[in-house]
């Protein structure tokens, strides 16, 4: 029930030139939920290992409360973390894995039989409290990690993943348990997930991670609405946002967006106008995302675009539809009861508000 | 038992000795100690350490916890524990007894001018067993007398095709070694020997090449001599496999004769009657003897009476009341006459009289060691540093003793000894 | 000035708690490893430092010397001798035994009596080295009766060729040779001729010595008569020509003196062509009838002393490289003499146990699925066994290997105690020397030490290779 | 059944032959293996049961045509004299009491060493290893007198000199177990995954618990194999004792036998007959660790 | 490219009551691709050792191509595994690691590179190959995993949650790969996963399976529409279908569904009346997806709800709402730009298309 606060935090491995970490500057609140996203490799698992005090701080600061906690030993952190690789005890039953921290605590035979008890209901592990980690399935070892972390009762989790290898319903259950969780101890988290569901639904504020850099730190509204960057933009929401290259062209005062064949274009606001013309760049990124694209032209200002159809992806109530429009590529998501084929022309618009523009080389957004 | 011990009144309290004897010879010592325990009410406690004696003796000085009474197998232990103060003078503590002992035994034990042991325990190398029976079968009814007479009488047997003449013990060379000497103390006396002991006569002088040439007579062209050939002596001549073709304990003997010291009487087999009479038969089962007759020497050498031989001298580590009364008991000739009443002991303590020896191959075994007309000790326990080596070119010339290999060996001998005593 | 006191301070102090942060994490580490580095400086070190002071004094230890010891090592024959085996023990030793370990302990892994069978091959272990040493000589043995392994070639060797009616008597090492009067061609055991030629009509005596009574007996020999002379044809007697009634008499027979029966005999014109050929029978009377004119002398061929086998000298230290005929300090270096083999093997008998048991703990870590990926990939359990299963066990098979090889480095108690006393000489290796050198009759240092130092040196290079590959195995 | 019979012998044709007959071949392998290492250890159980005579004179194969040559002979030789001080029991007590803890003292001091080597962090590790594996290769027999008067010193300066005591002896084996025992362990803890121990340290194990609860259960297998070496060779040591225990009156097996034999060289037949007797106490040792080498010890730890 | 048939194909382990795979009939064709999904535990990867040889059958036939395969080395069944935990070897750096099975079967070394080249490159691993895994991340050590699987061209791919660590864009990218490397090799594939969009998109035929048991199998669209079993209905489809049990009352003719306080209603017509009644059941459980349920009442046949808003999860363009209905709890999914607000008493429906009803005890799909 403390503060996380890296302040320039650097990590570099032995035997490995590029920075797995570069001077990151996260400031994450008491109680407060925090996810870690990026794509893979990019340093959210070492993040997490240098805040529990398992890797070395090759610069920079790290604050548990008010203390720099640099040279403290992992267990004078008071963290739990839930390992990537689970890491459980092999000689151990699910039993003795998860009450092993309560022990070394000398808390009391029955207490400790209580949590176990009751995080192997939540956790569903209820018919394995006796069996050895060789003998359960890899979802169920996975929920053992994850039933070591919550018996316990620590300022900080730090999660890896650690939900990754559930099943959807599993994962929806386990996810609101990990939220009640975090209601009921007020513990703060730091979450790493690849999954935007978890991070979108469960955060307080996500952080982006990318090459070891902090991109972005934000609500999940913020970074879904007003991304910082192209990077930002792409790597929230899934499917991830559509990016298509566009010229821009001054029309009488204002300024037009037109994409190289010419199959989709904006006309941009005086305000917009105005913030790209300062920027003084005659190329800018379009972005869209998939599911602002609406099946039907529209009338009035907005992105109109003429593609024709490539693939579909049934998905239940909705469809992923591939689109190639012009050289470019885009996907679409669209009710499933639309009557869409393979192969056919269609045009299809999205509304000005969704639209987004990135600095061509920079990626920073524009508008 | 003696009139000595009657004199000394009860002690008590204890004190402990080591030697190399284990197993049987542990046994019979321990009856010479009986004696001593009962009348001085001390208790010994004895421990055999065996072939590591001085090993553990060196370690139990360094660890400054020594036993009180050590018999040690050679005189250069003697003179380095004396060198450094470990063990103490003794003419004060055993008086009279000291004089118990020939001048050449008395020399073995001293240290610059001081008398430091004595020795309880000697060996006499030049003895050569045979089996009579055998012998006669061969239809030889005398042991030999002259080194001629061996090398006939080893012919003869060799033709006798039965039997081989010799059974040699070989083992890493110390056998062979003790062959050497015996042989070159006979032809060469026992100054000459001191000197090559010393290194003073060089390994390739002509006396050694001599003496080398006389034991090829001996093996028999490539071991034809030597039971199981060359081979066979080298493959099976370790010891004590090499007697027990002589003296086997079942069936019936397969060689003529062993050389070797004394201490191989305790490896005959019980069922063997010492003497040479008309009764013995080649059967182990039936009455089996054995015998020895000393090395011989050429005909009319003045050397027939030198003795090499090898013993255990007592030295003293700690002085107490218990262990002084203990060291001036070993020296003590009743002390001898227990050991040598129970057999396969000599001791060169003039006092003991011949008829403690219960048999008549002791006792002349004990006549030769008091008869000695010079004492020396063994060469190769004085070779320190290339002891082994020097076995190890035994055993080379033994195989081959051509006149190009023998020069070769003896250069080597000379590289060697010089490598180690520095001269 | 007061702002660079800030700045000193700003510098200094991380700096600082860095460092008392070292000693917080890591006390406890060095308390662990503290107990054995004690330990090991109490009673190893410091007694190895006194060896290696005492490689530079003389063998009392009271006089500086130099670098004299290690000259005197390296220009002593027999000490090549003990460098030489010592790295042909280290060539064979190690590898193998840490193979069969691998090989037995992967194979057991399948069987179900691999708890009895690990008994079995972890037993000489548990044997003093004395007992197991005693049990190969015996193994080794010369003697066909005693050695197995002699025993089984001999039984061998008799399918392919017979013995004659005298052969070598075994027990003695002899075989029959003629007395001077007969002459003898050839080496003892070889053919065997009359000394004087005899023409159709004349008669042959052979007398022949160095027979033992045992064969006499077992071809039942009877006294011998003297020849007949036969018209046209030769006649003759061969007999043992040793008497113990009368043991100078040897050119009549006598009394107690018996035929030699079931010869083999040819009969040799002056050309050096046999003419005919006879058996003598029981009495070893024989005869040749219708001889054509000429002289001819009897032969007895060799055939008849064809010994059976002999025995391999397993024992022994013929070398099994050719090195005869190089002078003695390249055949030092050179031979390989065939009691090596017999001890490694031996050795290996001895320590492969150990191998396996620390390889059976070592695949007992393996994580299986690894393996299991082996096999998807493709791999039979040959490769899987040599690119997946070695490459993962490489930080146990070296405990193996390297222990193996400063074990051999340092054996002598197997040589000690198996090779005969003749053999000791040329299989002796380095420890051997230093225990003969140091140890027996009291303890002496100076060569004995730097014996050791020089060892010591050896195993320098293993351990590099040791820490190096255990370096790039595991991240 | 019957119709089930037919379609199983169709399915697999010859491959499923194949596979049994590698194993019957692996069992066959090993069967000859196992006469292989049997003969001399039967052998020597065998001379250890022919009486002393007939030793070195006919093959000890012999017995199997004539039972009659066994005998107990060289037994009851050795058991004569029973449970008195310097008798066979008395030796074997002073075996235990000098190997057990040899051994356990090796088997900790090694585990906490190697662990500290391989999982601590601190600088010159691998110089420290490097040294200790170096020292395996020292002679034992040159550190025993430097040792011995070590001892002495350790006498004059605390006033305890452990020369001559069972403890002395055991220091001895202990320091000269240590360099392999270090070894061993710290090349198989190398394969124990870091993160089984960080997730300890998160939960709050000092490096004490981390080391007892996680690392040594999961070294069991190394450590058994270590402690069934460290044991057999205590147990087997003759030359340590004979230096290092003086004059005490209670001496080890080997010793007891040693002085069964006489001082010029062995009696096989007794050396066999005291082998046979030594090495049942190391054998009921080794089947009882032998459980400890079980598969997989680490599955599931990590993904 | 061989079909892969299982015959009642059963698993026990040793030590484990239970059967992990229970009599499983399952036909894969030559080339089809089939995902097998369940809950954590409910024997999937076993499924896929069984067939990859790696366990032994306990009872039943695997069939590759026209092979019983039952007593066939691994090695024999050219079939290339991904494992769930991996199983990298670790003393191989990527390179090594994926080209291995290319090296045993003596491909010629720049075959091998070009493969390797190849796969590193839709895998993103080019920066890695010279690693060992140890110095890997989590995703980078799956693709790794992945990688060496698909450099070599086997009869039939089995993966086992192939994409679990991937953060979403990578995700999508090598889903997109592994479809692509299906068609073009024609290989066929069974693909454990979690993920209801890889299952959905990638599959001819998703296999979901329950306590070791199968209990569908069938084309995505078929899953989604028709669910066998209130078990498929709940495991097909996130987040997963409501249920609400329902009490059935006869009017005028036909039959009405109303949840226990009234607060949910269905009127079912003729057809479906007939089914129910002639299912003799009182009670029926009504099954409605959260993507189904209209924030709008609506007119005419279909389900009416009254609930309370109770927890808004925002996804970015749709939110997650959470109902109370009487004593029920409910999902529904609704537009990001409904104004909806936590204690909101609402008024929504569903169309009669959309609702599905259970068996009430054995959870058969009635309508
Ligand atoms: N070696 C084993 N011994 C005993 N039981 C086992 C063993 N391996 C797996 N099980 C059990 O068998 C069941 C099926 O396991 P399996 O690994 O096939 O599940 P899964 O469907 O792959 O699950 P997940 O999605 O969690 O990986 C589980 O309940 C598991 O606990
Ligand atoms: N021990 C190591 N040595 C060298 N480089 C490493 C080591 N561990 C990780 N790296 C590298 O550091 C970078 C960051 O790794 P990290 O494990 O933090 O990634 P991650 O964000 O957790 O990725 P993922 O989502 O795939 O788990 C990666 O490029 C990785 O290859
Ligand atoms: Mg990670
Ligand atoms: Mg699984």
């Amino acid at each position: 029930m403390s503060s996380v606060t890296l302040r320039e935090l650097t990590k570099q491995y032995a035997g490995n030139a590029a920075l797995s970490l570069d001077a990151v500057n996260l400031d994450v609140a008491h109680g407060e939920f925090v996810c870690l996203v990026g794509p893979s490799g990019c340093g959210k698992t070492t993040a997490l290992r240098m805040i529990a005090g398992l890797e070395s701080v090759t610069s920079g600061d790290i604050e548990i409360g008010d203390r720099v906690v640099n040279d403290l030993s992992p267990r004078d952190r008071d963290i739990a973390l839930v390992f990537q690789s689970y890491a459980l005890y092999p000689h151990m039953t699910v039993f003795d894995n998860m009450s092993f921290g309560l022990k070394l605590r000398k808390v009391p035979k029955d207490e400790i039989k209580a949590a176990v008890t009751d995080a192997a209901r939540i956790l569903d592990l209820e018919l394995y409290l006796d069996r050895k980690p060789a003998q359960l399935s890899g979802g169920q070892r996975q929920r053992v990690a994850l039933g070591r972390a919550i018996v316990r009762n620590p300022a900080a989790f730090l999660m890896d993943e650690p939900l990754s290898n559930l099943d959807a319903k599993l994962r929806v259950q386990t996810r609101a348990e990990i939220a009640r969780l975090h209601h009921r101890l007020g513990a703060t988290m730091i979450y790493v997930t690849h999954d935007q569901v978890e991070a979108m639904t469960m955060a307080d504020r996500i952080a982006v991670i990318n090459l070891g850099k902090l991109e972005q730190v934000g609500s999940p509204r913020e970074l879904y609405d007003r991304p910082a960057n192209q990077f930002v933009a792409g790597f929230i929401g899934s499917p991830s946002m559509n990016f298509v290259p566009m010229h821009v062209e001054s029309i009488d005062g204002g300024i037009r967006v037109v994409s190289a064949g010419g199959d989709m274009d904006v006309i941009l606001d005086d305000v917009e106008s105005a913030i790209i013309r300062s920027a003084g760049v005659s190329d800018v990124v379009l972005g869209v995302r998939p599911e602002h694209i609406d099946s039907q032209p529209r009338s009035g200002r907005g992105l109109q675009l003429r593609a024709s159809v490539e693939v579909i992806e049934f998905l239940g109530n909705d469809e992923h539809v591939h689109l190639s429009s012009g050289s470019h590529e885009l996907v679409a998501i669209v009710d499933a009861r639309t009557p869409l084929t393979i192969g056919d022309s269609v045009t299809l618009s999205a509304s000005i508000e969704a639209i987004h523009l990135f600095h061509p080389e920079t990626g920073v957004t524009l508008k | 038992n003696g009139p000595a011990l009657a004199a000394s009144k009860k002690i008590g309290g204890s004190v402990s000795i080591w030697a190399e004897w284990t197993s049987t010879e542990q046994q019979d010592f321990k009856a010479v100690l009986q004696p001593f325990e009962d009348s001085t009410g001390i208790t010994v406690h004895y421990t055999g350490k065996g072939s590591n004696m001085d090993t553990a003796l060196d370690a139990a000085v360094a660890g400054g916890s020594p036993p009180a009474v050590a018999l040690v197998p050679d005189p250069g232990t003697l003179d380095t524990l004396a060198a450094k103060h470990a063990i103490k003078p003794l003419a004060s503590i055993i008086g009279s007894e000291s004089k118990n002992y020939g001048t050449a035994w008395s020399a073995l034990a001293t240290y610059k001018k001081k008398l430091y042991g004595i020795w309880f325990k000697a060996a006499n190398k030049n003895t050569v067993y045979y089996n009579p029976a055998v012998f006669k079968a061969a239809g030889i009814s005398s042991a030999p007398t002259s080194w001629s007479q061996l090398l006939t009488d080893e012919t003869t047997i060799a033709n006798g095709g039965t039997y081989a003449p010799v059974s040699l013990c070989t083992d890493i060379g110390w056998p062979v070694a003790d062959l050497f000497q015996n042989l070159f103390l006979k032809l060469n006396g026992a100054t000459a020997y001191d000197q090559l002991a010393t290194h003073k006569m060089k390994w390739s002088s002509s006396a050694v090449t001599n003496t080398f040439a006389e034991m090829a007579q001996l093996t028999g062209a490539s071991g034809a001599n030597l039971l199981g050939g060359m081979k066979g002596a080298l493959a099976d001549g370790s010891w004590p496999n090499c007697t027990t073709s002589v003296f086997p304990a079942s069936g019936s003997p397969t060689a003529a004769m062993v050389f070797e010291a004394d201490f191989l009487t305790s490896n005959v087999p019980s069922n063997y009657t010492p003497g040479n009479g008309s009764s013995c038969t080649l059967s182990a089962k039936a009455s089996p003897c054995y015998d020895t007759f000393n090395f011989p020497a050429p005909t009319g050498s003045a050397y027939a009476a030198d003795i090499q031989g090898s013993g255990d001298v007592a030295m003293l580590l700690t002085s107490t009341r218990q262990s002084k009364a203990l060291i001036k008991y070993l020296a003590s000739p009743s002390a001898a006459s227990i050991w040598a009443n129970l057999g396969g002991f000599v001791t060169p303590n003039k006092k003991v009289a011949l008829g403690s020896y219960p048999d008549s191959v002791s006792k002349a075994d004990a006549r030769a060691l008091t008869s000695a007309k010079a004492f020396v000790f063994s060469l190769d326990d004085l070779q320190v540093g290339w002891e082994p080596a020097l076995w190890a070119d035994m055993l080379n010339v033994l195989q081959n003793p051509s006149a190009s290999n023998v020069t070769t060996v003896e250069a080597l001998m000379d590289t060697q000894a010089t490598a180690a005593l520095g001269h | 000035m007061t702002s660079v006191t800030a700045e000193g301070l700003k510098v200094g102090a991380p700096r600082a708690s860095r460092q008392h942060g070292w000693w917080r994490r890591n006390w406890v580490s060095i308390a662990f490893i503290a107990p054995g580095i004690i330990w090991l400086l109490a009673i190893v070190v410091y007694p190895t430092i006194a060896t290696v002071r005492f490689s530079f004094y003389n063998e009392s230890a009271t006089k500086f010397v130099g670098l004299h010891n290690f000259a005197s090592v390296f220009s002593t024959d027999t000490i090549l001798t003990a460098f030489k085996n010592n790295v042909v023990w280290v060539l064979i030793f190690p590898f193998f035994v840490t193979f069969i370990g691998l090989m037995v302990a992967v194979l057991t892994e399948r069987i179900r009596w691999a708890t009895a069978f690990k008994a079995i091959i972890v037993m000489p272990i548990v044997f003093s080295t004395t007992a197991s040493a005693l049990v190969w000589r015996t193994i080794f043995d010369l003697d066909p009766h005693v050695g197995v392994v002699n025993a089984i070639e001999q039984t061998v060797s008799d399918w392919f060729s017979t013995p004659g009616a005298y052969p070598l008597n075994s027990a003695i090492g002899q075989t029959a040779v003629s007395l001077a009067s007969f002459n003898t061609t050839g080496a003892p055991g070889g053919a065997l001729a009359s000394k004087s030629a005899v023409q159709p009509g004349g008669t042959v005596m052979m007398g022949l010595t160095r027979i033992s009574s045992a064969t006499l007996q077992t071809l039942g020999a009877k006294t011998p008569v003297a020849p007949q002379t036969i018209a046209g044809g030769i006649a003759g007697v061969v007999w043992n020509d040793f008497s113990p009634s009368q043991t100078s008499n040897t050119t009549t027979i006598v009394s107690d003196e018996h035929g030699l029966p079931n010869l083999r005999l040819s009969l040799v014109n002056s050309t050096g062509s046999s003419v005919a050929s006879t058996v003598t029978n029981s009495s070893g009377d024989f005869s040749f009838s219708h001889v054509a004119p000429g002289s001819y002398h009897v032969e007895v061929p060799a055939s008849n002393f064809q010994t059976s086998f002999v025995g391999t000298f397993w024992l022994g230290s013929q070398s099994i490289t050719p090195a005869s005929g190089l002078n003695q300090t390249a055949q030092s270096l050179l031979s390989v003499p065939l009691i090596d083999l017999a001890m490694i093997i031996s050795y290996i008998w001895i320590w492969a146990g150990f191998a396996m048991v620390l390889i059976g703990a070592g695949l007992a870590a393996l994580n299986r699925e690894v393996l299991e990926a082996a096999e998807i990939d493709g791999a039979t359990e040959w490769q899987t066994l040599r690119r997946v299963t070695i490459p993962m066990l490489a930080p146990v098979l070296t405990v193996v290997f390297v222990t193996m090889v400063i074990n051999v480095l340092k054996v002598f108690d197997i040589i000690l105690n198996m090779a005969p006393g003749s053999s000791q000489g040329p299989a002796t290796t380095l420890a051997l020397s230093i225990y003969n050198d140091g140890f027996t009759g009291g303890i002496h240092s100076g060569v004995a030490s730097a014996i050791a130092v020089i060892l010591f040196l050896l195993v320098v290079p293993v351990m590099f290779w040791n820490l190096r590959k255990l370096k790039g195995g595991s991240a | 059944m019957t119709i089930d019979a037919p379609v199983k012998e169709n399915r697999v044709g010859g491959l499923a032959k194949r596979l049994h007959l590698s194993k019957a071949v692996v069992n066959v392998i090993l069967a000859l293996v196992a006469i292989f290492w049997l003969v001399p250890t039967i052998s020597l159980l065998v001379i250890s049961l022919r009486p002393e005579s007939l030793f070195g004179v006919s093959g000890w194969w012999k017995v199997f045509t004539d039972p009659s040559q066994l005998t107990f002979g060289n037994y009851s030789t050795i058991f004569s004299q029973g449970f008195a001080t310097g008798g066979v029991l008395d030796s074997l007590l002073t075996s235990l009491e000098i190997t057990i803890p040899a051994t356990l003292l090796v088997t900790m001091i090694s585990c906490l060493a190697a662990y500290s080597l391989v999982f601590g962090s601190w600088r010159g590790r691998d110089m420290i290893f490097f040294g200790i594996v170096g020292l395996m290769v020292v002679p034992l027999q040159v550190a025993l007198i430097p040792v011995v008067q070590l001892y002495r010193e350790m006498g004059n300066l605390f006033g305890l000199n452990p020369y001559g005591t069972i403890p002395g002896v055991i220091i001895f084996h202990v320091a000269f177990g240590l360099p392999f025992g270090i070894f061993l362990m710290r090349n198989f803890l190398t394969g124990i995954p870091r993160d089984l121990l960080e997730a300890g340290r998160i939960e709050g194990a000092g490096e004490w618990k981390i080391f007892y609860r996680i690392v040594l259960p999961l070294a069991l297998p190394a450590i058994a194999s270590l402690a069934i070496f460290q044991f057999i060779w205590v147990w087997n040591d003759l030359l340590v004792a004979l230096v290092f225990l003086g004059g005490n009156v209670h001496s080890p097996l080997t010793i007891f036998l040693y002085d069964q034999t006489r001082s010029l060289a062995a009696n096989y037949w007794i050396v066999s007959t005291g082998a046979v007797v030594s090495i049942f106490v190391p054998l009921i040792v080794f089947f009882s660790f032998q459980r400890y080498f079980v598969r997989g010890v680490l599955a599931g730890a990590v993904k």
